[in-house]
This record gives structure tokens, C-alpha cells and sequence, in this order.
């Protein structure tokens, strides 16, 4: 069974969201939006059946608000978004996170990204923040951020019922220890090592020495992956499916 | 139909707005007043300040690169998938503009703060961000009904005007917007109220049936209204009209260097040309 | 259709309730769950603190008289032109309810803070007036953005649950409510979400058109779900029916007196008997 | 010609409301809004036509609000709403008023009366807040009264861009000079005398001895008055327009 990495991330983000009620998915997030949609197929067919409420930002179909784009903000303070997804152009060993800029000296950084969006507020609110981001380098995870979007969790009294529970890439999963404040490896995707990991990580974590492969999807996800769920995240991401499940339409 | 509060078009609009005021504008999704703000950059508006509620895209950096903008409030500024904004990355290089740095509820906590003309209103998050550290207009108070409880006070965002784009007007000039309620938190929000235009004027009622009141914006929060048709292009407006990318592209390649992005503006904004549908 | 998330009756819903609960109810305009209001004494609730948002009428009364309230919060108790209070005047000349005055616009800004889940929100107003003097859980600070500013604020109220009242569900459970959004933001500022009635459900998606996607209340803020066919009775329900203004006399009549009203209950609520239509 | 009180109340009430873009009327306020209704129907009258937005709580038709109860509210702060109609159980001579309830200990008054309404916030934020209170006993207008559900502008460092303008009974129009905080007669309807209005007003107030008659309506707004205004206000009150005007429908 040949599996795509796009395949191997979709399936981890699924079982990452499985236990939520609720989630959202942020805008130019076509892999998180596709495991979201395969959690709540899961959900679903659980005996009884149950409901994962889902919004994909920019989608007109998985968007069931009706209060403007406060709604997603206020749903979090209200508790009723348990799993949010967020990035970084540079994600430190704390799990700081910086959308803005990196270089130079702020606001004239040498290079600038969109901003923040939404995580200088979701970091703190949302339980299950998965952070999420492909490019696995010591370009972007650094030992110390250039600026912080949103600052992992630390004991600062600061209001903070929602924090990540780990960093998803393109080489592993790692798990976010909270009270250390520290990631560990938990497991690697197939075909990469923990060697490789350390090599193109620029900040110390933990992990035992023999960390296990992150698991693949069996023949009935990988199908739900390349048909329905394929086909539902083209809404919002017609050009997303169009390279990676051409034969999904 | 007598439509007195109807204007002849957009440009009528921008020519209402004075140098140096505070402009809201929404998201890509949200129906973006693109043909107003050509006009805004036509009539050669400056010293705005951009509030992009909560953040904004190809408008903002039309704006910004045609040098209307003296102040910039924004949790973002991005094209999405579409390319990058090269005008606004120019001017924070060159300091050309104030960068007020947000995140997305920040700005619509702050809105609503506007619309409710409170003088703060509290947020959670941000204390500890360097989005905070740089912003020395918000406040960090020790919450007076807790213990031990930092947290954030934003002061209100009122804008002069809000620039906003409808599918249609109705007879009454009340507009349709759906689910898209950003539109009616910048209008409400916004001292003036918006600058409005819409695909069309239909001879309906809004207010006639449940169904449409609830997705409707009242007139009395719109100072001005004018029809511009594919009033967002080459932006998409829901079910209207969708995103024109080869634009998008066109725009990228130009917006690149000062000189390709005066021949974008020379050509799509001065000469109003509008790609072909 | 499969309506896993429907219960049976509304004494379902009000089975969910606990004694001591704090239960968000609405305006006679608004969809009020008066068949749940029934349920609630028929299971002998006890202690709860009821919010109006912002008043109430004919609800409040029959909670109050039936000894199922410990603490009423709301801008006022009034049936209109259909009659008065008399089980409100009473238990407060009793001393049995503990009061808290308030005006409209402060509970609804305090379950706006409720609904951000913020601690608080400034208010204008209220400074100098008895409803200030008498409320110590308010606190009167000087504006921290102003010089020489007293402003109120207001403590968040975030219900346990909301009980509300609309014309129907979709097949997921999504309700219709049109332009009453009190109904929204009373179920978003409830913790465990909205007790909902519905006088039916609807083998539609209110999300396939832009227009009632627009006047709906999303699954996701209600916690519970039964049919409650004419459940505002005998207060009416907008395009639906109206309010049956002769048993609101017979109302006043009884309810003038503990044991009028004791009839009344066991007439109307234990034995439900609903008038004619 | 034959005017009725009612009749003369909804003519004044439209002219204190001419000057208006936005008005709000409450609930159980027939006078107030077919007042609104006729100010509104001048206003589109005038050359060039002008437009007068008109909310009339309890009305589905005249009704143009989409955000819930809050908007009315919201309305105000936002400086959209240039007049409001409130009463009183009771109403000193400072203009405070109560809404609340008189006599006993609070809670545990003697009568109580349903409650402030919107009265503790509109009362400070609307430019020409209109009194309204058709009796006119020295039970109503007191020298002090027992509860402030708001009180009358005063010199405290409060924001309060808004404020009364006056006061109309059935005897008379008082307008509120707010430098002064004391009410001044300006007129007396017709039928009636100072002296009248000084034997039932139980508060001071200012006025010269010589106090004009409130103007009667002309033959074209009694008319309309008639006609087409009582016909409107019947939405919102058919059993007002069912008793004093039985002939509009």
C-alpha cells in the first residue's frame, strides 16, 4: 500500500481530533480541514453515532455560524471549540509561535509574513491547539522565535484553559509536555529517523531512544481518504485536490 | 422607485472621505468594496487609517501601495493562495507607514466596543505576545471582580467609515448581506456608517419576510450608497461572481517593484479597466 | 430522517435542569418556552436563579408563584397590556425572592461579556441612579483611557442554560429564529447551551440558502431539543399565533390570590390543560 | 373643530419629534408612536424629502432592527437615536425618575411597578429623551421621588450626551432646562390653567405668568391623524385605535 505523505498527515490529524466535539480549521489549511472531515466520518459511524461539530474557515459548506467572523472567537471563550489548528513561520522549543516576521528588527523585520491572525487569543483558549507545519528545518523551528505571535504555555498566571498539544511536520509528531514546556518525539512518519529529526530541528526536545513510527491509515481510511473526504475538502480547496487526489473528482 | 439616497457611484463615495480618516474595511470574504476603494485612490486620499477588521487583503495593499495610508491596524494582510502583498511589505521596509499589529478577535472585540461606544472593552489572550508588548495603546489591568487575574483592555475602535459591498439594495436602501454580520459590526461600529455599494437596486422589501429581514443590514446605518457592478472584482462575492486568479497573477507580477505597481494603477484603477468576465 | 438529538417532551428538558440552576429566560416578542417554563414546576424545581434577558411576564410569574425561584435578575416583570404581576408583587412584599434590578441594556451587555466568556464590560449609564445603589456585585471605576471618567461595570452573566422557544428545527437540529437574535446570544452566554422547543421539525437544511442560513441559531449552542407544539401558549408566536388574550384574564383573575393561583397550576400546569385554539 | 386629548397629544408629540432623523418608541406607547408615525409622514413631505427612521417596540412593521434588543441600545451609544419616550411611576422636579416602585422599604415597597425597562442607560445617552405621562396628580410629579430608576441630568462628571427636554402630561408641556435642572411651563392645553397645572404638580417649577395654549392641530393633521396615522398605529395597538379612533379602519 503506497501511502502520500498529504495521506499519512491527513490520517494523524483525524486521530488527533477524534475525541473533540467541535473543531475549526483556519483559513490555506486544506490537510487539517481533510482530517477534520475524516474525524467527524468517524464520529459518525461510532455505535451510537456521534456529532463533531466542524467549520472550515472559507468554506460556505462546512460553516454552520451564523453571528459573523467573531463567532469562532467567542465559541472558544465559551468552550465550545475544543481543537483549533495554528502554524508559524518560526515555532520555538516552548512552543512560542511567530507569524509576523523574522530578521531585522520589528516592525521593519527583513522578512515579513501575513501576521497573526488569530493566535494571539485561540493559543490560550483553545484545549487542543495542534500546531501544524509541513516544512520540517532550523529555518523554522528555531531555539527562540524572532517574535512572539502567541507564547506557549508557562506559569505566568495568565488566564490559559487552551494551549497545544503538540507539533505535527512533515517528519514526526511531537507532544508538547505543558508542565515542562518542553516537546517530546513521540513518533516518526515512515520512512524518516529520529536522527533526521534532530538534524533539522534547531531546538532540544524530548523522547525516548526508541520512538515508534507514526501509524498509517488502513485500507478503509485510506479509501474514505481518497473518495468522500477528498471530494468534500475540494470546496474549499479545489486546487489542493486537484494535485494531490486527482482521480478523487 | 425614487431612490434619493442612491449615489451615482463609487467615486461619489470616496469623495467623501477626508484625508486622515479611519477607514474599515472587511475581509476577502466578507464582500469587499474594491471598486470604492479605486475610487479612494483615484480621488487621492491620505493619511487613512486602515482598520482591516479583522484583516484585509488586495484592498489594503492597493491602498498602501498607492500611498493613501498613513496608519495600518490588522491581525493580517494576506492574499490567501493568491500571491503575496509585496506593497505592504515595501512600505514597513521603508517605514512608510505606522504598523498597529492585532489579532483577529482583538480587532472585533474592539469593533464592538465601537458600536457600543463603551470606552474599553476587556479581551483574553495577548498578555505575554510581543503583539501586546507593541502595542502601548492597550492596557493590562488586574481584573477588579477576580484575584490575581491580569488581563487585557483594548480601547474602542470607532472608524469614520466603514467600506463595505452588498449583493443588493432594496428599494429602501437596506441591504442584503446574509450571514456575512462582519458588515453589520463595521457599519454599526463606524461614526459616519458605511460606504456602501451593491451589485443592484431590486424593487423588494427586505423587512416583508423573516427570512430576509434577518439578513439584512438597515439603511440607517449607511451613509451613502452607490450600484457598482462586480463592485468586488477581481476579489469574488459568494454565490455572484468567483475570484478572478489570472488577475491575481497579473497583479502579482506588477506589484512587485514601485513601477509595475504604477503601471497596475495607471491602468486598472486610473482607466478603470476591468479584466473581461 | 433520524432526530437522534430530539427528546420527547419538554419535560425531558426540564429534567436536565438542576435545583439551584441559573436558567436564562426571554421577552414575550422572543420565543418564550413557556411549555418548558410548565415542565420546570411540573418536576418541582427549586432555587433557581432566574435572568431575564432583559425582562419577562407571564414565565417569571409562574416560576415565581410556584416557589421555584430564589433570586430574579431582570429589567422588569410586566404582562403588557394583558394585566399584572400579582405572584412577583407578592413574593416580594413576602420577602421570599431575593431581587436584583437591573436596566435592559445592562443584562443584555452582560451576557454579550457572558458569551465572550470576559469577566466583565464597561457600561454607560446607571451611574447616580438607585439601581446602581443597590447593586454591589456592579463596580464603578475611573476609565482607565479617559481623565475624570466614572464608568460601570458589569459582571458577566453566563446562564446555565437558556430555555427558548422557536417555530422549528431543521433535520440537524439547527432552529429557525429569524431577525430574534436574543435567542443566539442568550444560548451562546449559556454554559450548557439552550433548552429549545420548537413547534416542529422541518426535513430541511436551513443552511442551503443564504437567507435562512442567516436567521438560524446553530445545533452546536443548543443542549437539548423537544417538539413543543404551540409551546409560547398562552403568549403568542410571531407569524405563528397569537397571544390568547382570555386566558391571560383568567390568569389575572386567579393568580390574584395564593390559592387562585394554586387552582390555576393545577388546572393549566399539572393537568395541562391547554384552552382551546 | 373638535380635538380630542389624544388627538392633541400625538400633534404635539410629532412636533417635538420634527427635528429628528432616528426615533425610538417603547412598549405601551400608542400616543408616542402615532406621534413618531405623523412626524415621520411631515418629514416625507418636506421638500426635499427627508427621512425619519422609526422604531416602534412591539410593532413588526415598524420595525427595522436585525441585531436583537441590544440594537436599540447599541443604537443610542452610537449617537443613532435622536429621541426616546420614557415615564414614571414617578417624576420629581429634578427630573429624576422612577420606575421601580414607592412607599415601604425597596424591595419591599409598597407598589411596585414592573420595573426600569431601558430607563437606568437611555436616560443619559438620548439628546431629546420626551417624558411622557398622561396623569397628571401630585402622585405622579412629586417633590422627591422614592426610587431613581435614572436621574435627572445633574452637574457629577457623568457621561450624559443625553437627557430630558421635557415633560408632557395631559395638562401641559413642561420643557426641562438642564442648567437649571427645574422644569419650566411653556404650554397649557387647551381647556386648561396655570393654576390647575400648580394645584396637581407636586414639585416647583419656572414659567412666566402669562403661559401660551398648546398649539391645536391643523384640519390636514387632524386628518391624517384620523386617517391614515390611526390606521398605521393600530399594528401595534388595535385596542387603543378601536376606542379613540372607532371610524379609522
Amino acid at each position: 500500500m503506497n501511502v502520500s505523505r498529504q495521506e499519512l498527515l491527513i490520517h494523524t490529524v483525524a486521530g488527533l481530533l477524534l475525541p473533540c466535539r467541535s473543531v475549526a480549521v483556519g483559513a490555506s489549511s486544506p490537510i487539517p480541514g481533510a482530517g477534520a472531515l475524516l474525524a467527524r466520518d468517524w464520529a459518525a459511524r461510532e455505535i451510537p453515532s456521534r456529532r463533531l461539530f466542524l467549520t472550515i474557515l472559507g468554506s460556505r459548506r462546512h460553516n454552520s455560524m451564523t453571528s459573523g467572523g467573531v463567532e469562532l472567537f467567542d465559541m472558544a471563550a465559551q468552550g465550545r471549540l475544543d481543537a483549533f489548528f495554528l502554524g508559524g513561520g518560526q515555532i520555538d522549543g516552548e512552543a512560542n509561535i511567530n507569524l509576523v516576521g523574522a530578521g531585522g528588527t520589528y516592525p521593519q523585520t527583513a522578512v515579513r509574513w501575513p501576521g497573526s491572525f488569530g493566535s494571539g487569543y485561540l493559543y490560550y483558549l483553545v484545549p487542543r491547539v495542534i500546531l501544524f507545519r509541513e516544512e520540517h528545518t532550523r529555518r523554522v523551528l528555531v531555539p527562540k522565535v524572532d517574535f512572539i505571535s502567541a507564547p506557549g504555555p508557562r506559569n505566568d498566571g495568565v488566564y490559559r484553559p487552551g494551549g497545544p498539544i503538540g507539533l505535527l511536520t512533515n517528519l514526526c509528531w511531537f507532544a508538547f509536555d505543558r508542565a515542562r514546556r518542553r516537546f517530546v518525539l513521540e513518533t516518526v512518519h515512515p520512512g524518516h529517523t529520529v536522527e533526521e529529526v534532530h538534524d533539522n530541528t534547531g531546538f532540544d526536545f524530548d523522547g525516548a531512544a526508541d520512538v515508534p513510527t507514526t501509524a498509517l491509515p488502513d485500507a478503509t481510511a485510506l479509501a474514505a481518504i481518497r473518495g468522500p473526504i477528498a471530494r468534500q475538502i475540494a470546496e474549499a480547496y479545489p486546487r489542493f485536490v486537484a494535485q494531490v487526489f486527482p482521480n478523487a473528482a | 422607485m425614487s431612490h434619493d439616497w442612491l449615489q451615482g457611484s463609487a467615486d461619489d463615495l470616496a469623495a467623501r472621505v477626508p484625508d486622515g480618516a479611519k477607514i474599515a474595511i472587511g475581509v476577502d470574504t466578507a464582500g469587499v468594496a474594491m471598486e470604492t476603494t479605486r475610487a479612494l485612490i483615484r480621488r487621492g486620499a491620505r493619511d487613512l487609517h486602515l482598520v482591516c477588521a479583522p484583516m484585509a487583503g488586495l484592498a489594503a495593499d492597493l491602498l498602501i501601495g498607492a500611498g493613501c495610508v498613513a496608519t495600518l491596524e490588522t491581525s493580517a494582510i494576506t492574499f490567501g493562495e493568491y500571491g503575496t502583498a509585496h506593497r505592504f511589505h515595501d512600505a514597513l521596509k521603508r517605514g512608510a507607514i505606522k504598523l498597529m499589529d492585532a489579532t483577529c478577535p482583538a480587532i472585533y472585540a474592539a469593533l464592538e466596543a465601537g458600536a457600543k461606544d463603551i470606552p474599553f472593552i476587556p479581551l483574553r489572550g495577548l498578555i505575554g505576545s510581543d503583539l501586546a508588548a507593541h502595542r502601548p495603546d492597550w492596557k493590562v489591568i488586574d481584573n477588579p471582580f477576580g484575584e490575581d487575574d491580569p488581563i487585557l483592555l483594548l480601547p474602542a475602535i470607532r472608524p469614520d467609515y466603514a467600506l463595505i459591498h452588498a449583493p443588493y439594495a432594496d428599494r429602501n436602501g437596506n441591504l442584503f448581506i446574509g450571514r456575512r454580520r462582519d458588515l453589520v459590526l463595521m457599519a454599526q461600529a463606524s461614526r459616519q456608517g458605511a460606504l456602501a455599494t451593491v451589485e443592484e437596486v431590486r424593487d423588494v422589501d427586505l423587512f416583508s419576510s423573516e427570512e430576509t429581514a434577518a439578513g439584512t443590514l438597515p439603511a440607517i446605518y449607511i451613509a451613502s450608497t452607490a450600484v457598482a457592478v462586480r463592485g468586488a472584482w477581481p476579489i469574488g462575492l459568494g454565490d455572484h461572481y468567483e475570484v478572478d486568479e489570472a488577475h491575481f497573477r497579473r497583479y502579482a507580477e506588477l506589484a512587485r517593484t514601485a513601477d509595475g505597481f504604477a503601471r497596475y494603477l495607471d491602468e486598472f484603477v486610473h482607466r478603470r479597466r476591468q479584466a473581461a468576465e
